[in-house]
């Protein structure tokens, strides 16, 4: 069997997506699940702990509730917009994950060496965030087409937030680009594997220095709240704000559609996670991967649930924004601390590269 | 050689005119705007006169080489073969007049810290002065005809400036406006003089000029119209577009400038100014730039015959025109005005014969004792709380004694009584004139003596007539005016000084009344002169009624009367730099003519002399003014090819190796004791004529100088007005420019209430016209490239 | 093969972008077409991309679709505008002539191509990230720069349209509480005007905004009452 | 490969559609739709143009288009969020006289 013709590549590279896919679900059910635990854990309380041991059936038991459950569309909603809506979501969410390396080169048997990335080209990091960009349409099409007030202010500030902040998260990313001169999301986790030059066995224990955060502390700061705006989590999560507008942009939405939202928010928690960890942590670099490039593949989950944990806690302990506070401070401080991030890297850059 | 201290003289003045402007108005004190203005003049002079001497700075004045000492600061202009430079030259001509002017105006400068004390404009009038000395050291020193005229422009600015000087006074406004438009008129004949120039030469460079960083190198103007033909002595040749055009059209600016009949009549309005600007401007130094240009020009005159014989003609009708004028004038600023028009009538009658060097040496003495008598009246004026009619003078030699002296000076100067600075310069024109061979017609040179003469006797009789009814007589002043004088007096066009003092500005003289109480205290403090102030404050109306009874004269400050003396012994010696040697060998002392010598390689001669002196034994002679070929007419018909050039003088050893014809030597001997005696009977006729009976009156035609005003006002300003009103504005301005004008606008109104429907405000609309132009233009250039382009099927 | 490809991701792109094109033009809800212009960008990118031309392809997306549309969807359900409403037209003749003149851009288009004929080409590598950026940073920077600058006036200008829009309350105010009648301002609070004809959503949205600018003029200005603008 | 007189046609149609709904569309935001789909009309040719010929040019030039068409929708969105506060409708058919 030729493995170079372009139609088993295509046929391999399909393959590789569906795994991708399901991979990435069964993470999202089982951040759902550590996140409920968690947040019990922070509260004082159990969590979900009786659908197998420790509740770790407890996401497909959820799964089956939202598929049994009725669909209900509102009488004067914009049927097809109402519909569309959570597809643009959940597609937008997952169409990013096919471009993020999860690991070295591995030596697969029969394969041979095989590069840990689903698809890698030029643009990665730009097509990540154009998809990200779309997605906002899921939610504001979702708030207007429901036709509900809460629904529509939930959109709208949705939509708002993530206009305003999206802007700071692609100029703090912009630093990371500079250092890196490339786009590539690969390219870019390869040059954090050996930034500096120390001898072995300090390289070997200094490994984490490469990475990017030690570069951009500030970017990687403004990336993480930034992240935190765009996925609509605690402390900024004024579009579904509970006490205010029941439940936002999709407040009229049940069943299966809920589900798709809901499993688009955890989605895009992982993704900007894994975005995170890419640009900043180094992606699958640590210490002992040059040997063993499988621990690589450890090393990037490792980063990622740091980062879903991260969330989780956050949302433990935070209080909510105001809606002007939120705009205040995207506006204000971070963009053009983003700006002032692009200024230094760049002047550095200039000098040092 | 190059050396740009000269620059420094001609920008000096303009620094101080810019400080006076700039912070003397601020500062208030008349003692630092003094300086500046005295100083900065003086910096000018000090200067001009070193590099005019001096060897290091290359001695313009007495280099044997006779080389220009050239400033180039930048190329002003370079179009094609067209090049202007801003840069000055002083060569022998230029540095002569620039050492005058700048001493002369030095003088007049501190003259007018005294004169002008406590006037209000003090600032102002300096920073004019000031200007005007830029303009006129600009005027002087260019290098080139374009830079002399943007001099010539100025003066004309700063003149009209100062002659309107009284802004609030009518007839100081009218005057400058006429002093302007007059000068306008001449103007134009100096711009189109300027362009034929170039359009003949190619240049209008006064100087050779070495090529340099970015321009090419020029020829001076006045080497190539030496290799031009001598034109021919016809009418025609006027209109011919020759030289002699240049040469006419250049001489007009020149009446304009230098107050030629037709041009004249500004110059005596222009005593509107005050007595210093008078002084200066319109006696010393600015009349005299016509004839500095033609004198400049000289190489194009010798060249043009006939513009010649007419600048003599204008030049004697001139001065005796004006010379009768004077003899009828009661005030005192009016006989020196005609009797500057008349002398300046003596130096374009010195041009016109070909008498250059005697052009400018009468210029030079008649810029001392001018200036010293204008000084001096300007001193009489003060002395008399501004009062300028002579008939309310007399007697005034008890009280004013410097004064008196000093202007006794002048008048002998003036008149022609030998050492006196006039007497040689004037003989030498009238000589020059009786022997000149550069007219084309018979005896003109005769002829024109004659005017010359009589011109000579009229001078020495009002000048005489002057001095009597002012310093001689009875003390008329303590008389209260009556009316039968104030009744005569209406004979003044312009006069209401003898006038009852009832009226607000009667009696002014140049100066303006000072506004009462508000400057007393003003010019009071700080005063160095004191009982000049108090004099000159005292100057107000009530003050002044009050006085014209009887009051004293007094006596100028020093400020005023160290200048006097010093142009005093100027006018006295001052002429004796150019002893003919006619007379120098009288008494043993050869050629001490140094001022020809010195004067002889920066003009053109006539071109006749060459041949004469090719004739005389072949030696090369050096061809001068005073050279006795000069008498003889030329022996044969001058082949014209060659007409000698500008340097050429320069090789003759000064004072030694000259032919001086014995029979011409005694000719001019002769002419000369007919001079003095003119003069002395001039001023046996004025001391008997008006010695007792100083009113005489005057016939009228004179006093009313010839109607000329009412005629130029009868034949060309009224029609010209009364034009203007019905053809130009009634016709052509309401008719037909107001007419298109109106007519374009309801024409597009019309236009518009049609196209109007193509902009109803629907943007849609809008969209599909422009979407259906721009098909248009793809559809034509689709059809185009179809045509053109090779296609593939 | 690969020329089947090809040509088949051309029809499915190309098809799309016409499809989602007429739709935009044919839909009365502006929503909708804002939502079928998107289509066309995407389809748009994607034919980027089989161009060879990833990076516009995805700076067409976030550009275009990602903040464009975004606005202009962000200002569509702000406004609440609603279905055209079908009124007499006043310029009916505009739509022959919109025809006739497609049909000439049309012709002429096709004109040109039937006559000027295909033209030889290379295969291309120049869409890279790297290319454009070179491109972009040495020889074009000058319309680079001048592009920042108009970046900049619209910041300028967008800012001011939108801070003139929260003056007009204020003068407003100022009319009532001076007794005025008649302002010709608007007062978006208690006016119905700014919502359209579907009560209760925009409307909200409206006051608040209104109120919220009204707020942060009388902090800054200090004062509870406004002036006279 | 695909022929580039495709990609013109291509660009043709949309230009035309685009042309066509900004004289026939009344409101304001659906013209600024349309005009945006003429933009891309052009865009298309030049990113067809650009790599057929191998040459980035024409690429850049789409990247400035696009900044310019960022531009004009602040600015006409901000004007037209205007003229609708004026006169609470977006008929550009209404707005016929320069007056609020």
């Amino acid at each position: 069997m030729n493995w170079n013709s372009p139609l088993v590549q295509a046929g391999l590279t399909m393959l590789g997506i569906n795994i991708a896919f399901v991979v990435v679900l069964m993470i999202v059910a089982y951040t759902v699940l550590a996140e409920r635990r968690i947040l019990a854990l922070i509260q004082g309380r159990l969590g979900p702990n009786r659908v197998g041991y420790g509740g770790v059936l407890q996401p497909f038991a959820d799964l089956l509730k939202f598929i049994l459950k009725e669909e209900v569309i509102p009488d004067q909603a914009t049927k097809f917009f109402y519909l569309l809506a959570p597809i643009i979501a959940i597609t937008a969410a997952l169409m990013t994950i096919i471009v993020y390396p999860f690991g070295p080169t591995v030596n697969l048997p029969f394969f041979g060496p095989v590069k840990l990335v689903i698809a890698q080209f030029d643009i990665a990091l730009l097509y990540v965030l154009g998809m990200t960009s779309v997605g906002v349409y899921g939610i504001m099409l979702a708030g207007w087409a429901s036709n509900s007030k809460y629904s529509l202010m939930g959109g709208l500030r949705a939509s708002a937030q993530m206009i305003s902040y999206e802007l700071s998260l692609g100029l703090s990313l912009v630093g990371v680009v500079l250092m890196s001169g490339t786009l590539d999301l690969y390219s870019v986790v390869e040059l954090q594997t050996n930034r500096w030059e120390f001898s072995p066995v300090l390289n070997f224990f200094l490994q984490p220095l490469s990475w990017n955060i030690f570069l951009q502390p500030l970017g990687f700061i403004i990336y993480l709240i930034s992240a935190i705006a765009e996925t609509n989590r605690v402390p900024f999560d004024l579009p579904e704000a509970e006490t205010e507008l029941v439940a936002g942009f999709h407040t009229e939405y049940s069943a299966l559609k809920f589900a798709l939202f809901f499993m688009a928010e955890y989605v895009n928690m992982f993704t900007v996670s894994v975005l995170a960890t890419t640009l900043f942590l180094g992606g699958w670099n640590g210490p002992g991967v040059a040997t063993f490039p499988v621990l690589g593949v450890f090393y990037f989950l490792g980063k990622i649930i740091f980062f879903l944990f991260l969330y989780i806690w956050l949302r433990g302990t935070l209080p909510r924004f105001r809606f002007d506070q939120l705009m205040n401070f995207g506006w204000t401080f971070l963009l053009p601390a983003a700006i002032l991030n692009i200024i230094v890297s760049a002047t550095v850059a200039y000098f040092y590269y | 050689m190059t050396n740009h201290w000269l620059s420094v003289v001609v920008f000096a003045p303009l620094v101080g005119a810019t400080i006076n402007w700039l912070i003397g108005r601020r500062v208030r004190s008349e003692a630092f705007i003094g300086i500046i203005a005295c100083g900065s003049v003086g910096i000018s002079t000090v200067i001009a006169f070193m590099i005019a001497f001096t060897e290091a700075n290359g001695a313009a004045l007495t280099n044997d080489a006779a080389t220009p000492v050239m400033s180039h600061l930048w190329t002003w202009m370079q179009v094609g073969t067209f090049r202007a430079d801003f840069g000055f030259a002083m060569d022998r001509l230029s540095g002569i007049y620039a050492c005058f002017v700048t001493f002369v105006a030095l003088l007049i400068h501190v003259f007018a810290t005294g004169y002008m004390h406590g006037d209000r404009g003090f600032y102002r009038f300096f920073a004019y002065l000031n200007l005007f000395m830029f303009m006129m050291l600009t005027l002087v020193l260019a290098d080139n005809i374009l830079l002399m005229f943007v001099g010539w422009e100025g003066v004309g600015l700063c003149s009209y400036l100062l002659i309107g000087y009284y802004f609030n006074r009518q007839e100081a406004g009218d005057a400058a406006k006429k002093a302007f438009v007059a000068n306008r008129v001449g103007d134009w004949g100096v711009i189109l003089g300027i362009m034929l120039i170039f359009s003949l030469t190619g240049s209008i460079s006064f100087f050779d000029k070495p090529a340099m960083e970015g321009v090419g190198a020029v020829e001076s103007f006045l080497t190539v119209a030496r290799g031009m033909p001598v034109e021919s002595f016809t009418w025609g040749a006027i209109f011919a577009g020759g030289l002699t055009s240049a040469a006419v059209l250049l001489f007009i600016g020149a009446t304009g400038k230098s107050a030629q009949i037709p041009l004249f009549v500004w110059l005596p309005d222009a005593m509107a100014g005050p007595t210093p600007v008078s002084a200066l401007i319109h006696a010393a130094t600015m009349v005299t730039a016509g004839v500095y240009m033609i004198v400049r020009c000289s190489q194009v005159y010798v060249h043009a015959p006939t513009a010649m014989f007419i600048i003599a003609i204008i030049g004697a009708a001139t001065a005796i025109f004006a010379a009768t004028i004077g003899l009828a004038q009661n005030d005192i600023k009016k006989v020196l005005a005609y009797s500057t028009v008349s002398q300046l009538g003596y130096m374009m009658l010195a041009c016109g014969v070909g008498a250059f060097g005697a052009a400018i040496f009468h210029v030079m003495t008649h810029a001392f004792f001018k200036a010293l008598l204008f000084l001096g009246s300007g001193s009489v004026i003060h002395g008399m709380h501004h009062e300028q009619d002579m008939r309310r003078m007399g007697g005034l030699k008890k009280y004013m004694p410097i004064t008196f002296a000093t202007m006794l000076t002048g008048g002998l100067a003036i008149s022609g009584i030998p050492i006196f600075a006039g007497f040689f310069s004037k003989d030498e024109i009238l000589w020059k004139t009786w022997s000149t061979a550069s007219l084309g017609v018979a005896n003109a040179g005769q002829i024109l003596w004659l005017i010359g003469a009589v011109t000579a006797l009229l001078t020495a009789v009002y000048m005489t007539r002057m001095m009597v009814m002012t310093f001689w007589g009875g003390e008329r002043f303590r008389e209260v005016p009556a009316g039968g004088q104030a009744s005569e007096a209406h004979a003044h066009a312009d006069d209401e000084d003898l006038k009852p003092h009832a009226a607000r500005f009667d009696s002014a003289g140049d100066r303006p009344r000072h506004e009462t109480g508000a400057h007393v205290g003003d010019a009071h403090h700080g005063s160095p002169h004191d009982e000049a102030s108090d004099l000159t404050i005292d100057d107000d109306e009530d003050e002044h009624a009050a006085h014209h009874g009887p009051f004293t004269p007094h006596e100028s400050p020093w400020v005023m009367t160290v200048p006097l003396i010093v142009l005093a012994i100027l006018s006295t010696v001052g002429g004796l730099v150019g002893v003919p040697y006619a007379l120098s060998s009288l008494i043993g002392l050869g050629d001490i003519n140094y001022f020809e010598h010195m004067l002889e390689p920066a003009i053109a001669h006539a071109p006749g002399e060459h041949g004469a002196a090719a004739n005389g034994g072949g030696t090369h002679q050096t061809p001068s003014a005073s050279n006795p070929e000069w008498l003889s007419p030329p022996p044969q018909a001058h082949d014209g090819a060659s007409p000698l050039s500008v340097g050429d003088g320069s090789h003759g050893e000064p004072g030694g190796g000259r032919a001086h014809d014995p029979h011409e030597v005694s000719m001019e001997r002769l002419f000369t004791g007919i001079s003095i005696v003119i003069a002395l009977v001039g001023i046996g006729i004025g001391w008997l004529m008006f010695q007792k009976r100083p009113l005489l009156a005057m016939p009228r035609l004179l006093e009313n100088k010839y109607y000329v005003d009412e005629v130029y006002n009868a034949s060309i300003i009224n029609p010209l007005k009364t034009g203007s009103r019905n053809v130009l504005w009634l016709f052509f301005d309401v008719g037909v420019v107001d007419g298109i004008v109106n007519g374009v606008g309801r024409g597009t109104r019309e236009i518009g209430s049609v196209l109007r429907h193509l902009q109803p405000g629907f943007v849609r609309s809008y969209a599909a016209i422009i979407l259906f132009g721009a098909l248009a233009v793809i559809g034509y250039f689709a059809f185009s490239a179809y045509q053109v382009l090779p296609f593939t099927r | 093969m690969l020329e089947l490809t090809s040509v088949f991701l051309f029809m499915l792109f190309g098809g799309m972008a016409v499809g989602c094109a007429l739709s935009m033009i044919v839909q009365r809800n502006p929503l909708y077409s804002a939502i079928s212009l998107v289509g066309v960008f995407v389809s748009l990118a994607c034919l980027y991309v089989t161009l060879a031309a990833p990076f516009i392809a995805a700076v067409q997306v976030i550009v275009y679709a990602g903040a464009i549309m975004v606005l202009v969807v962000f200002v569509i359900m702000l406004l609440n505008v609603e279905t055209e409403v079908r009124r007499p037209l006043r310029l009916r003749y505009l739509i022959p002539v919109a025809a006739g003149l497609s049909f000439v851009l049309i012709a002429q288009v096709f004109f040109m191509l039937f006559f000027v004929g295909p033209v030889s080409s290379a295969p291309s590598n120049v869409g890279l990230t790297a290319s454009i950026g070179a491109g972009l940073f040495t020889e074009y920077i000058l319309p680079f720069e001048i592009t920042s600058v108009l970046i900049l006036m619209a910041i300028v200008g967008a800012m001011t349209l939108a801070r003139r829009a929260a003056d007009i309350p204020l003068a407003a105010r100022s009319a009532d509480s001076s007794g005025a009648a008649g302002s010709p301002f608007t007062d978006p609070i208690n006016d119905s005007r700014i919502s359209g004809s579907r009560p209760g959503l925009t409307e909200i949205v409206g006051r608040e905004m209104a109120a919220r600018a009204i707020e942060r003029l009388e902090s800054r200005t200090g004062r509870g009452q406004g002036e006279e603008t | 490969m695909i022929p580039l007189s495709w990609y013109l046609a291509l660009s043709a149609v949309l230009f035309t559609i685009g042309a066509a709904g900004v004289i026939i569309k009344r409101n304001a935001i659906s013209m600024f739709m349309c005009i945006e789909l003429m933009l891309n009309a052009v865009n298309l040719t030049f990113v067809a143009f650009s790599s057929h010929f191998n040459d980035v040019t024409g690429q850049l030039f789409v990247f400035i288009v696009m900044a310019v068409a960022a531009s004009e929708a602040a600015v006409g969105l901000g004007i037209i969020i205007a003229i609708f506060r004026n006169r609470e409708s977006l008929d550009v058919d209404e707005a016929s006289i320069l007056k609020l």
